[in-house]
This record gives structure tokens, C-alpha cells and sequence, in this order.
């Protein structure tokens, strides 16, 4: 239940999760617009560098995996995340030949 | 599982307490999936068809890295500013969390402000809705964003009016979280937006 | 838009149609005021937040709607009799085939499936009500007023009429000139908002409201396969809510999604309509599935064979749901590599299933079988659906569907699924728990003769179509020539249509009927039947239980009666129950709603906006409500009680 | 119940084959090599759906009477049996291998079905263009153009390139092959060859529109002789098709066949309408794929 220690007086999590956040949204600009990396890699590192953020806002700031039910939402997103990259990459996929 | 009527429990955080508020947290997660498909729809929709630019401009074109960075960074600071708008309910200060709402509501609506302003730029250089696929998968999927936002906006002005009004009860918590989930969840959907929509935009 | 546009006009059936409905609606407003019953319907049902009412509008609406799609239907089989008919004219056709489609799935399958599923579900699990109850109401009239917008169209208007898949650009502007694709658009848009929270409601209540002791794995198998079910809608109708929002701006708005110009594409819609279509398909089949497990091992006196399989499959089931879509769509021409994978993954649906009907057969083996009418729906869904299945596996073979894709080959098929599956588990369903909603019995004689009629009649219609299909006959022709050697298949398939029209109306006689002569059902229990719903008075008091009971073991009420010999109640363990109460706010939010929907189809956008500002003036009304129910005193359940038993 | 299902699975089909309609059965009369291949890939599936068909229905019929409640039985207490995981993994194990067996030449034939069915011979190609509601043939190498009616040579590929002025359309002739949508600014490829001369239906397959029933069409598959006879015939006697008349043709409605002795290819070819780059400048995408790069050829216009 870790709906129920949050007796800290100072936000650390929070703060982590923010400094992170910029961090992360920073280095994507860079890589995307001056790292001169190929594009293949830019566009894997920028996915990777978003899934990690959002992940950053699901577990620092939106406590997914708290209460009793943390395990159901937890899964809940996680499918939803799987269902995503479904729809995303299966449509590109489906249609690359007219793209 | 055990008795399903109101059963309350004074050793979780006050959002959590009776069954009904435990369930509508719940629920609320569960909306929040669905809201992934939508967008995860409305994503696949923009990059099967962000290169069709037919006669209008393309993305690198259009889109300028610093309006989407000040846009970005209001975002993600009024995320974490609501963040330490909960953080302050657990700790039972409402003048806290009060503030904090206030910030946020704040940013959000400096973003509002920004997004329109990016809106009508686009549209004096006849790139509209009409013009392009890409233009009406880059309008529809940032402006379905950017209506949550604003729903978000209003939905927090009546929490914080009730919050006033009632002060900290089972249920103003209970409305105040959920709505802090809804505000995270936006912000969760830009970083990609922001990724996919603009940077890949402006790489391609 | 002048007058003589905006009501449709010009054949005989349409102008019949309008007096009909004038006639009925003038008949209900002078039985309401006659009987003085005006405050009892908004009292007792349009402000009712009981999850059982709310069932029984649901199937009331799809009853009324399997009317409408199956006049459609006969409408189109008799101008499909003989070569060259000119009973319909082709748009006229067209417009059927569309609605009949839409229809059928969306406002009758989808309802009638909800509905039981708000009846049964709270029952089995032991629950009170729903998790949400007000939010239940919601998604009803939400429901109920898409599904009344979509078939306004029929007088107002005029009918959509690219097909219920609605594939670009026949259904742009360019090709669709009317309102009828907007009506399309908007209604089913209405009604998904209310399935998507219906969805999020019942996945919430399986999970947290379960009575204590019924972990995942004692769950009845009904229960089961809505949990998977809600899955599927939560996941898939936010795909469908942006399709159509889509196809709203393209056509109200001009944005260029599926246009022929300006870098739109047809395909995408193609796509993002089979992402949902495809699980929505498993959407209205797995609750079948579920209804099936509880009439068979009811009727053959034993607990499901291979429970864990049976659950294991469903799970199975609906996580390839997700991955299968690009089988609508083989002929698209993506290539040999993406339509190889979506072949396998489709084909792979059939070992689930597969397993499926051999745990149904298995439970059959060592029962005692009665031959109830829920039965029999039930053990004719098995080879008939497998008809179905196999050629399922047949359509799935990317190479050989080349030459089945869109012929009456698949006509066939997905009638064998859909009907064989999702009909007859509406019907099996709505005999098994008739007596659980209203008290009594459906008579028996007359329920086998409605299957008798309508299972030999579905053979006779659906299965010479397969031979159409290898003949050469695609779907949504309004007619076809003579020489083709069509028209002895097609003259056979009207026959066994109007067999199951007359199955259907034995079926309304059977609901009239019984009401006056119907067995009254006292014991609560009339089946014998094995889950929680049948340990509770027939109909339930609203509260459902008196007391929350205990489930020790899967089939919680055959186990209760083996050990305990029943349910029992001992009155020192009442308890004041917590009840929602009523609310007339869904009813006029979804008003607002049809308003809304009504302005957007005519492009009338004022009127759009004064819904809009009523729906958000509810919501903020519904923001600052405080009003957290009502407690049922001890006496009054106690009385209740007595009532409820002695069946008044 | 057993009638019923006799009647439908049994007394019909007998029926009908006894009627003679076998070569009326277009799709299992294949005349040329695509449609055998997928005519073969059909019976072979047929064989296993009808032993599952006849697994299912004898245990069905066995239980249904064995376990059905009579006047004998009425003591009788049915077991309380979970479950028995052996059958379940036969039961598992047994469609998966069908399954397998099925997927293999699937796979196969699909990939089969893009490349010519043989190499011997050079394949013509004849670009289709579907409109509201007739079928619009062009030769390019032959410069000529039908409407509602084609000829090809017997015994060579021919691969059709499909595309629409408007609603899609499915491209089907079925005794010569499965089905190829053609679609609005997109170009699909569909491979048929006829094995001898002869006549054959084709229609579209795809709900285009009010009048769509009648969008049939005939191809005439000929003897490569015959076929450059006819060919030559066309050169000289038809008339000329002028952006005028194409404009015409193309209105909503229905049109008689037609020839003509050049094709609209020269002005417009629908296939490369919808362009997303209209400067023609390739894609910045460096790690394109070889097949949407061809593909992309059409991104100029």
C-alpha cells in the first residue's frame, strides 16, 4: 500500500522527476537538431528519451503503482501502452507501401 | 474483497478512504488507457500521413523550435507544480495545495495562450485545416491535446471553487486527485507530441 | 435546406413508414396519459440508476432494433429473389444494406449483449449494483438517443448509404452528398461515448465489487468473458471515436483525411475502422461465449469442463483481436509480408476457439441434458458455428481469400459467426434469465418453435450463400442478371429468410403471452441453475441481495445449496443497505446530446453549440451534486423480503 | 436439431452438384494458373475444415444422445469433473497443427501470387482504371484503350496495374484469379494469365456506389496471334480518345463498351494523382526501404 508513507516534508520525488523531465526534453532538442546523428538513430533516441519521461511522470508523479489497486493500473497502462505501439507502428507498417 | 457498501478507512491518505473514492481513482486509471488508445489513433493517423503535404508546407517548414520549447517547458513545470499540489494534501495544508492548483492553472493557461498563438501564425500563413492530410492530422491531434487542456483548465477552476467552499473532505480529495492524474496524463501526451509531432518534424 | 429535403420523400414504403410512426407515437402518448403513467416512466425507468432496469431497456431497445434490421433484411432478400427485380431501386437498396449492417451490430447485438451483461453481472458477483450507477444511466441514454438519431434518418433527412463500413471516398462529401453519412458519423459516435463508459464501468465492478470469496478463478464464466469483453472496448472504441471524429471533419469541415486530393488517403480509414472493427467483432462474440458456458453446464447438470482452458482461451482470444485487423483489407495490396503475418495471427484465433468447443462438447459428456429452449439455442450454436469457424479459417488464408473477399462467400461466413454465435446467445440468454428479469417463465412450446423456425431457416438462408459466393455473386448488389445461374441459390436463401421472420414474430407472441399465461417463477431458482443470480428472488429486489453472501467455491450457489441446501439469510445479519439514488440528468444530458448530434448532421451549428453548453451545464451541475445515496433500513429490507418470496 | 443440420450440410450442396453447375462455380473452375494455385490452396484447406467439421459433429451427436436426460436416468448425478489436461492438450496441440499445415502454403501462395506465374514468357501490362461505374483500359506499350472489356493473349502474364477515379473498386475476375482493390491515387498490381482462349466475367467487387451492380466486364483471353490481330485491327479502326470524350467517359454512369487507338495515360494517370510531394523532390528519409522506394516513384507529378 504506498498510498500511505507520504509523510515527507521535503518533495524529493518530485523534484528528481522534474530536473529529469528537463534534462531529457533538452537532450532530445539537441540530438534531434545538432547532434548530426543519422537519422534512424535520432528518431530511436528521441522515442527512447519520451518513453522514458513518460514514465518518469507515471511512477514520480502519478504514484500509478500506489494503492490497492497499483497492480491493476499498473498492468492497465502498460497494456494500453502496448496497444499503442498496435496501432502506431501497425498502421505504418500496413501502409508503407503507399507512404 | 469483503463488504462493498461504504467502507472506510482511516489509515490511507484522505482521497482514499471510502470505497466509492477508491473505485472512482480506479475508474479514472481505467479512462486513462482508453485515453492512450485515442491519441495512440490519433498518432498513427499523423505520421501514416505527416509527408502527404499535397501543395501546403511541409513540417520542417512550419513548426519553430522556440514556441514548442516555451510551450513544453510550461507544461512540464505545471505537471510538476501539480504534482506539489498533492504533495501538500497529504501533508493536509490547503492553503498549499490551493496555491499550487493556482500555479498550475496558471501555466496551463499561458499554454493555451501559446498553442493559440502557434494556431493563428499557422493559419496567416495558409496552413490550415483544409490545406494539407498533414495539416489536418497535425491540427486535429495537437487541438484534441490542447482541448484537454482546456477541459482540464475548467475542470480545475470548479474543484478549486469546491475546495473553497467545502475545504478537505473525502471527496474534494478525491476530485482534486483525479484531476491531478488527468493533468500529468497531458503532460505524459506532449512529451510525445512534442516528439513525434514536432522534433521528428522538424529532423524530416 | 428546403422542407421537401429535409424529410424524405418519394416511395410509398418511406410514406407508410411515417404514418406508422406518427400512429405509434401518438398511441404511447394517450396509453401514457390515458393510465396516467407519465410519472411512473420518468419515476421507475428514465430516471432509474438500477442496474436491472437499466438491462431491460437495453434489450427492450435491441428487440425493437433486431425488428428493424430484420425488416431490412427481408427487404433486401426479396429483391435479391429473382434476376432483374425492381421492388427496390438501387439507392433505395443501398441504403438498407447500410443500415441493416449498422444496425445490427451496433444497436442491436451490442445492446442486447449490454443488456443482459447489466442484468446478470452484479447478480453473479454478488455486487449491489454497478460501480458507477449514475455514469450507467449515462451510457443507456447515451446509447439509446445515438441509436435514435442514427434511425431518424430514415424519415429526416435520408439513410447513410456507403455500407456500414462506410469506406472513403464513397462516403466524402464528393460521393455522399446527403446527411445520411453524417447521421453515420454522429449517432454512432453518441452511442460509443456511452459503450466506451459502460466498458470502464463493468471492468471497475468485476474487479473491486466482487462478493467476498469469489477470487478471479471462481468467477462464473459469463462474468468472465464481459471482463475480457470490457477490455476489448475500452481498448478498441477509442479507435472508433477518432475515426469518426475524423470522418466528421472531413465531411463537415473539409480537412483532407480520406479525400482524393491535397495528400489524403482512403486507406487510412480503411484501417483505423477495422482496428476497431475487428475487436468489436470479439466484443459482441465473447459475451456469447460466456452466455453459452452458463446454459450448457446448467443444463447438463455439471460444472464447465476445463474452466482454466476455457478462461486461458478467452484471454487468448481477445489479445489476437487486436493484432488481426489487416485480414478486412488482404486485397488492399500491402504486400505478401504484412498480409502473410496478419494470415497467421488470424488463423492462430481458431486454436482458442478451437479449444473452446471441445471443453463445451466435454461438459455435455456425462451430464443429463434437459432440452430446455435456452438449450437448444445453446447446442445448435456448436455446429453452426463451427460452419462458421472453419470457414473463418478458410477466409483467413490471405492467398485463397482473393477469391472469397467481399462475395457471398463471406456473407455466409460472417452470418454463421454472428448469427449462429451472437443471436443465438441473445436469445438463449434472454430465455435463461427471463424468469431472473421478470418473474416468469417465456413459455416453452412456443420458445421451440420460435428456434425450430428460425435455426432452419438461418441454415436455408445463410448456407447456399457460400455456393453464391464461389458463383461469383459480391455483396451489396442491388441485382444481378439472368444466365448467371444465381437465381435458384437466391430464391432458397429468401425462403429461410422469411423463416426467420417468422420464428421472430412466435418469438413476440411467446413475450406477450407469456406476461399473461407465463409460469410464475417463486423460487427464485427455476433452472437449477448454479450461480449467484439464482440465489436471489425472481425479479430481484433492487438492493439484489439482503445480505452480501459468502462464495466458497466456482458455481458459488450450487455449492450453497449442496452444503447449506440454499442461500441463507438469517435476519440478525441485516444491515441498513447503501443505495445511489435517482437521477434525471443522464436522461437530459443525452438529450442534449441528440440535439447536439442533430445540429452537427444538418450543419446546423448554432444548435450544435446549444446542446454542447447543455451537456457541459451538466456536467458542472454534476461536478458540485452531493449526494452520496440512501441507507434502506432493517425493516424495510425485512419487509421487502417477505414480498419479494412470496412473488408479489 | 440433427434434420436441420442435415438438410443444410448434406440435401443442399448434393443439390446443386447434381444441377450441373459446376462450371457456373467460377471460383472452383480455375482457367488459369493464379486461379489454380489458389483454387488448390482451397482444397487443401477444405480437407481439414471438413474433418474438423465431421470430429465436431460426431461427438456432438453421440453425446447429445448418450447424455440426454430420459425416464432411465432420472437418479443420475452427473460427475463433478473439472477438467482433464491430456485432452486439453491434444485438443490444443491437434488445431495448432492444422494451423501449421494451412499457414505453410499460404505464406507461400501469397508471396507467389505478386510475381508472374511463369518466366518464360514476358508479361504485358494493362493499366486499369475503375470509375463511377465502368472499367477503363489502358495498353501502354500498345497504345491503345477499352472500356468495360479487355483482351489479352493466352498463356502470357498479365499484369494489371489498378487504380480508381473515385470510390475504390475490386478488381475480380474469378476463373482466372483472386481480387486486387483499385483505389483513388494509388497503384495496386494485380498478375492474371488465362491457360487458353476464351471468355471470362469479370466485376468489381467492392461497393462503389449507386450503380456498382453493373460494373461487369468481359475479358477475352485470345491466342497471341489472334491478340496482335485484334490489337492491329484496333490501331487502325478506332478512333482517337481526346481529354474532351475521357472527361465525358468519366462522368457518374453507365457507358456501352468502347476503343480507342491511344490511351489516357498520355495526359492523366490517376495512380500518381494524390501526390504528398508536390515538388517531386525524394524523401529526406535515409533509411527507406527498397520496396517504398520504388514504390515512391510516384511521389513526382
Amino acid at each position: 500500500m504506498g498510498a500511505n508513507g507520504h509523510h515527507e516534508s521535503f518533495p524529493w520525488k518530485h523534484i528528481i522527476g522534474f530536473v529529469l523531465s528537463l534534462v531529457l526534453t533538452f537532450a532530445a532538442l539537441w540530438v534531434a537538431l545538432s547532434s548530426g546523428l543519422p537519422l534512424k538513430a535520432v528518431i530511436v533516441i528521441i522515442v527512447v528519451f519520451a518513453v522514458i519521461q513518460a514514465s518518469l511522470q507515471l511512477f514520480m508523479f502519478m504514484h500509478v503503482n500506489e494503492s490497492d489497486s497499483g497492480r491493476i493500473q499498473t498492468f492497465n497502462m502498460a497494456y494500453s501502452f502496448f496497444i499503442a505501439i498496435v496501432v502506431v507502428a501497425g498502421s505504418i507498417w500496413v501502409m508503407q507501401f503507399v507512404l | 474483497m469483503g463488504e462493498v457498501a461504504h467502507r472506510y478507512d482511516e489509515t490511507l491518505p484522505l482521497e482514499y478512504r471510502t470505497q466509492e473514492s477508491r473505485l472512482n481513482i480506479l475508474g479514472f486509471w481505467i479512462f486513462l488507457g482508453a485515453e492512450v488508445a485515442l491519441f495512440a489513433t490519433l498518432f498513427a493517423t499523423y505520421l501514416v500521413l505527416f509527408q502527404r503535404t499535397g501543395s501546403g508546407p511541409t513540417a520542417s517548414e512550419l513548426f519553430e523550435v522556440k514556441d514548442v520549447l516555451i510551450e513544453t517547458l510550461l507544461l512540464l513545470t505545471s505537471s510538476f507544480t501539480c504534482g506539489l499540489a498533492i504533495f501538500e494534501m497529504r501533508r493536509g495544508r490547503l492553503a498549499g495545495l490551493l496555491a499550487w492548483l493556482l500555479v498550475t492553472l496558471l501555466l496551463g493557461a499561458g499554454f493555451i495562450a501559446f498553442e493559440i498563438r502557434e494556431f493563428i501564425h499557422y493559419v496567416h500563413e495558409g496552413a490550415t485545416m483544409q490545406t494539407s492530410a498533414f495539416l489536418s492530422s497535425f491540427f486535429v491531434l495537437v487541438g484534441t491535446h490542447g482541448a484537454h487542456v482546456s477541459l482540464g483548465i475548467g475542470w480545475m477552476i470548479l474543484i478549486i471553487i469546491q475546495l473553497l467552499q467545502r475545504g478537505f473532505t473525502p471527496k474534494t480529495a478525491r476530485k482534486v486527485f483525479i484531476v491531478s492524474l488527468y493533468w500529468h496524463f497531458l503532460d505524459v501526451v506532449w512529451i510525445f507530441i512534442f516528439t513525434l509531432v514536432y522534433l521528428l518534424g522538424m529532423v524530416m | 435546406m428546403k422542407w421537401s429535403e429535409f424529410f424524405v420523400t418519394g416511395e410509398p414504403l418511406i410514406y407508410a413508414a411515417d404514418v406508422a410512426i406518427v400512429l405509434t407515437m401518438v398511441g404511447i402518448v394517450f396509453v401514457l396519459t390515458y393510465f396516467k403513467k407519465w410519472k411512473w416512466l420518468w419515476n421507475e425507468w428514465l430516471t432509474t440508476v438500477d442496474h436491472k432496469k437499466i438491462g431491460v431497456m437495453y434489450i427492450i431497445c435491441a428487440v425493437l432494433m433486431l425488428f428493424r434490421g430484420g425488416v431490412d433484411a427481408l427487404l433486401m432478400r426479396a429483391q435479391l429473389t429473382a434476376p432483374n427485380m425492381k421492388f427496390l431501386d438501387a439507392q433505395h437498396y443501398n441504403e438498407i444494406f447500410t443500415t441493416h449492417g449498422t444496425i445490427m451490430i451496433l444497436f442491436m447485438a451490442m445492446p442486447f449483449i449490454i443488456g443482459l451483461m447489466n442484468i446478470v453481472v452484479p447478480l453473479q458477483i454478488g455486487a449491489r449494483d454497478v460501480a458507477f450507477p449514475y455514469l450507467n444511466a449515462l451510457s443507456f441514454w447515451l446509447f439509446f438517443f445515438g441509436a435514435l438519431l442514427f434511425n431518424i434518418s430514415f424519415v429526416i433527412g435520408g439513410s447513410p448509404d456507403a455500407g456500414w463500413t462506410a469506406y472513403f471516398p464513397l462516403a466524402s462529401n464528393e460521393f455522399s452528398h446527403g446527411v445520411g453519412n453524417n447521421y453515420y458519423a454522429v449517432a454512432l459516435q453518441i452511442s460509443g461515448i456511452g459503450t466506451l463508459m459502460t466498458g470502464i464501468n463493468f471492468l471497475v465492478t468485476i474487479l473491486k465489487m466482487r462478493a467476498p470469496g469469489m477470487t478471479l478463478m471462481r468467477m462464473p464464466m459469463f462474468t468472465w468473458t464481459i471482463l475480457i469483453t470490457c477490455v476489448l472496448i475500452i481498448f478498441a472504441f477509442p479507435v472508433l471515436t477518432v475515426a469518426l471524429a475524423l470522418m466528421t471533419f472531413d465531411r463537415l469541415f473539409d480537412t483532407q483525411f480520406f479525400t482524393m486530393a491535397n495528400g489524403g488517403m482512403s486507406m487510412l480509414w480503411a484501417n483505423l475502422f477495422w482496428i476497431w472493427g475487428h475487436p468489436e467483432v470479439y466484443i459482441v462474440i465473447l459475451p456469447a461465449f460466456g452466455i453459452f458456458s452458463e446454459v450448457v453446464s446448467t443444463f447438463a447438470g455439471k460444472r464447465l469442463f476445463g474452466y482454466k482452458a476455457m478462461v486461458g482461451s478467452i484471454v487468448g482470444i481477445a489479445f489476437l483481436s487486436f493484432i488481426v485487423w489487416v485480414h478486412h483489407f488482404f486485397t488492399m495490396g500491402a504486400g505478401p509480408a504484412v498480409n502473410s503475418a496478419f494470415s497467421i495471427t488470424t488463423m492462430a484465433i481458431a486454436i482458442p476457439t478451437g479449444v473452446k468447443i471441445f471443453n463445451w462438447l466435454f461438459t455435455l459428456r456425462k451430464g443429463k441434458i434437459r432440452f430446455t429452449t435456452a438449450m437448444l439455442w445453446s447446442l445448435a450454436f456448436i455446429p453452426n458455428f463451427v460452419i462458421g469457424g472453419v470457414t473463418g479459417v478458410m477466409l483467413a488464408m490471405a492467398a485463397a481469400d482473393y477469391q472469397y473477399h467481399n462475395s457471398y462467400f463471406l456473407i455466409a461466413h460472417f452470418h454463421y459467426v454472428l448469427i449462429a454465435g451472437t443471436v443465438f446467445a441473445c436469445f438463449a440468454g434472454l430465455h435463461y434469465w427471463y424468469p431472473k428479469m421478470f418473474g416468469h417463465i417465456l413459455n416453452e412450446r412456443l420458445g421451440k418453435w420460435t428456434f425450430w423456425l428460425f435455426m432452419i431457416g438461418f441454415n436455408i438462408c445463410f448456407f447456399p450463400m457460400y455456393f453464391l459466393g464461389l458463383m461469383g455473386m459480391t455483396r451489396r448488389m442491388y441485382t444481378y442478371s439472368e444466365g448467371l445461374g444465381w437465381t435458384p441459390l437466391n430464391v432458397v436463401a429468401t425462403v429461410g429468410a422469411a423463416l426467420m421472420g417468422i420464428g421472430f414474430i412466435v418469438l413476440c407472441y411467446n413475450i406477450y403471452y407469456s406476461a399473461r399465461y407465463g409460469e410464475r417463477d417463486m423460487t427464485g431458482d427455476p433452472w437449477n441453475g448454479r450461480t449467484l443470480e439464482w440465489a436471489t428472488a425472481s425479479p430481484p429486489v433492487h438492493y439484489n441481495f439482503p445480505v452480501t453472501p459468502v462464495v466458497e467455491d466456482l458455481d458459488a450457489y450450487w455449492v450453497m445449496k449442496k452444503k447449506y441446501g440454499g442461500f441463507q439469510v438469517k435476519e440478525e445479519d441485516l444491515k441498513p443497505i447503501h443505495m445511489p439514488s435517482n437521477s434525471g440528468r443522464p436522461f437530459w444530458m443525452s438529450v442534449a446530446f441528440f440535439v447536439a448530434g442533430f445540429g452537427l448532421v444538418f450543419k446546423w451549428f448554432a444548435l450544435a453549440i446549444v446542446g454542447a453548453l447543455f451537456i457541459v451545464l451538466g456536467l458542472i451541475l454534476r461536478s458540485f451534486e452531493d449526494d452520496d445515496g440512501y441507507y434502506i433500513p432493517i425493516d424495510e429490507i425485512k419487509r421487502m423480503e417477505r414480498a419479494a418470496r412470496k412473488g408479489a | 436439431m440433427k434434420r436441420a443440420r442435415w438438410r443444410a450440410v448434406l440435401v443442399l450442396p448434393l443439390l446443386f452438384l447434381l444441377g450441373g453447375c459446376v462450371e457456373r462455380t467460377a471460383v472452383l473452375n480455375p482457367q488459369g494458373p493464379v486461379a489454380r494455385m489458389q483454387y488448390d490452396l482451397i482444397m487443401w484447406s477444405v480437407g481439414f475444415m471438413l474433418f474438423i467439421i465431421v470430429v465436431v459433429f460426431t461427438l456432438f451427436a453421440v453425446f447429445l444422445i448418450r447424455y440426454r436426460e430420459k425416464p432411465e436416468n432420472a437418479g443420475y448425478e452427473p460427475p463433478d469433473e473439472e477438467g482433464n489436461t491430456l485432452l486439453e492438450v491434444v485438443w490444443t496441440a491437434i488445431p495448432i497443427l492444422i494451423v501449421a499445415a494451412l499457414a505453410v502454403p499460404t505464406v507461400k501462395a501469397t508471396f507467389a501470387l505478386e510475381k508472374p506465374p511463369t518466366e518464360k514468357v514476358e508479361p504485358i501490362t494493362i493499366h486499369v482504371t475503375a470509375a463511377n461505374w465502368k472499367w477503363i483500359f489502358s495498353y501502354p506499350e500498345e497504345n491503345i484503350e477499352t472500356v468495360n472489356y479487355v483482351h489479352i493473349p493466352a498463356g502470357v502474364p498479365v499484369k494489371f496495374k489498378l487504380t480508381s477515379v473515385g470510390p475504390m473498386n475490386s478488381f475480380w475476375v474469378p476463373e482466372l484469379g483472386g481480387q486486387k482493390y483499385a483505389m483513388d491515387g494509388m497503384e495496386t498490381e494485380l498478375i492474371l494469365q488465362a491457360d487458353k482462349p476464351g471468355s471470362y466475367m469479370g466485376r468489381s467487387a467492392n461497393f462503389s456506389g449507386e450503380k456498382f451492380a453493373h460494373m461487369e466486364f468481359e475479358v477475352v483471353a485470345q491466342t497471341g496471334d489472334d491478340f496482335r490481330k485484334w490489337v492491329n485491327e484496333v490501331k487502325q479502326t478506332a478512333p482517337k480518345l481526346d481529354e474532351k470524350k475521357y472527361t465525358q467517359i468519366l462522368k457518374p454512369g453507365l457507358v456501352g463498351r468502347m476503343t480507342f487507338s491511344n490511351t489516357h495515360l498520355e495526359w492523366i494517370d490517376h495512380a500518381k494523382q494524390n501526390s504528398h510531394h508536390a515538388d517531386g523532390k525524394p524523401m529526406k528519409n535515409d533509411d527507406q526501404s527498397d520496396e517504398a522506394m520504388t514504390n515512391s516513384h510516384h511521389h513526382g507529378e
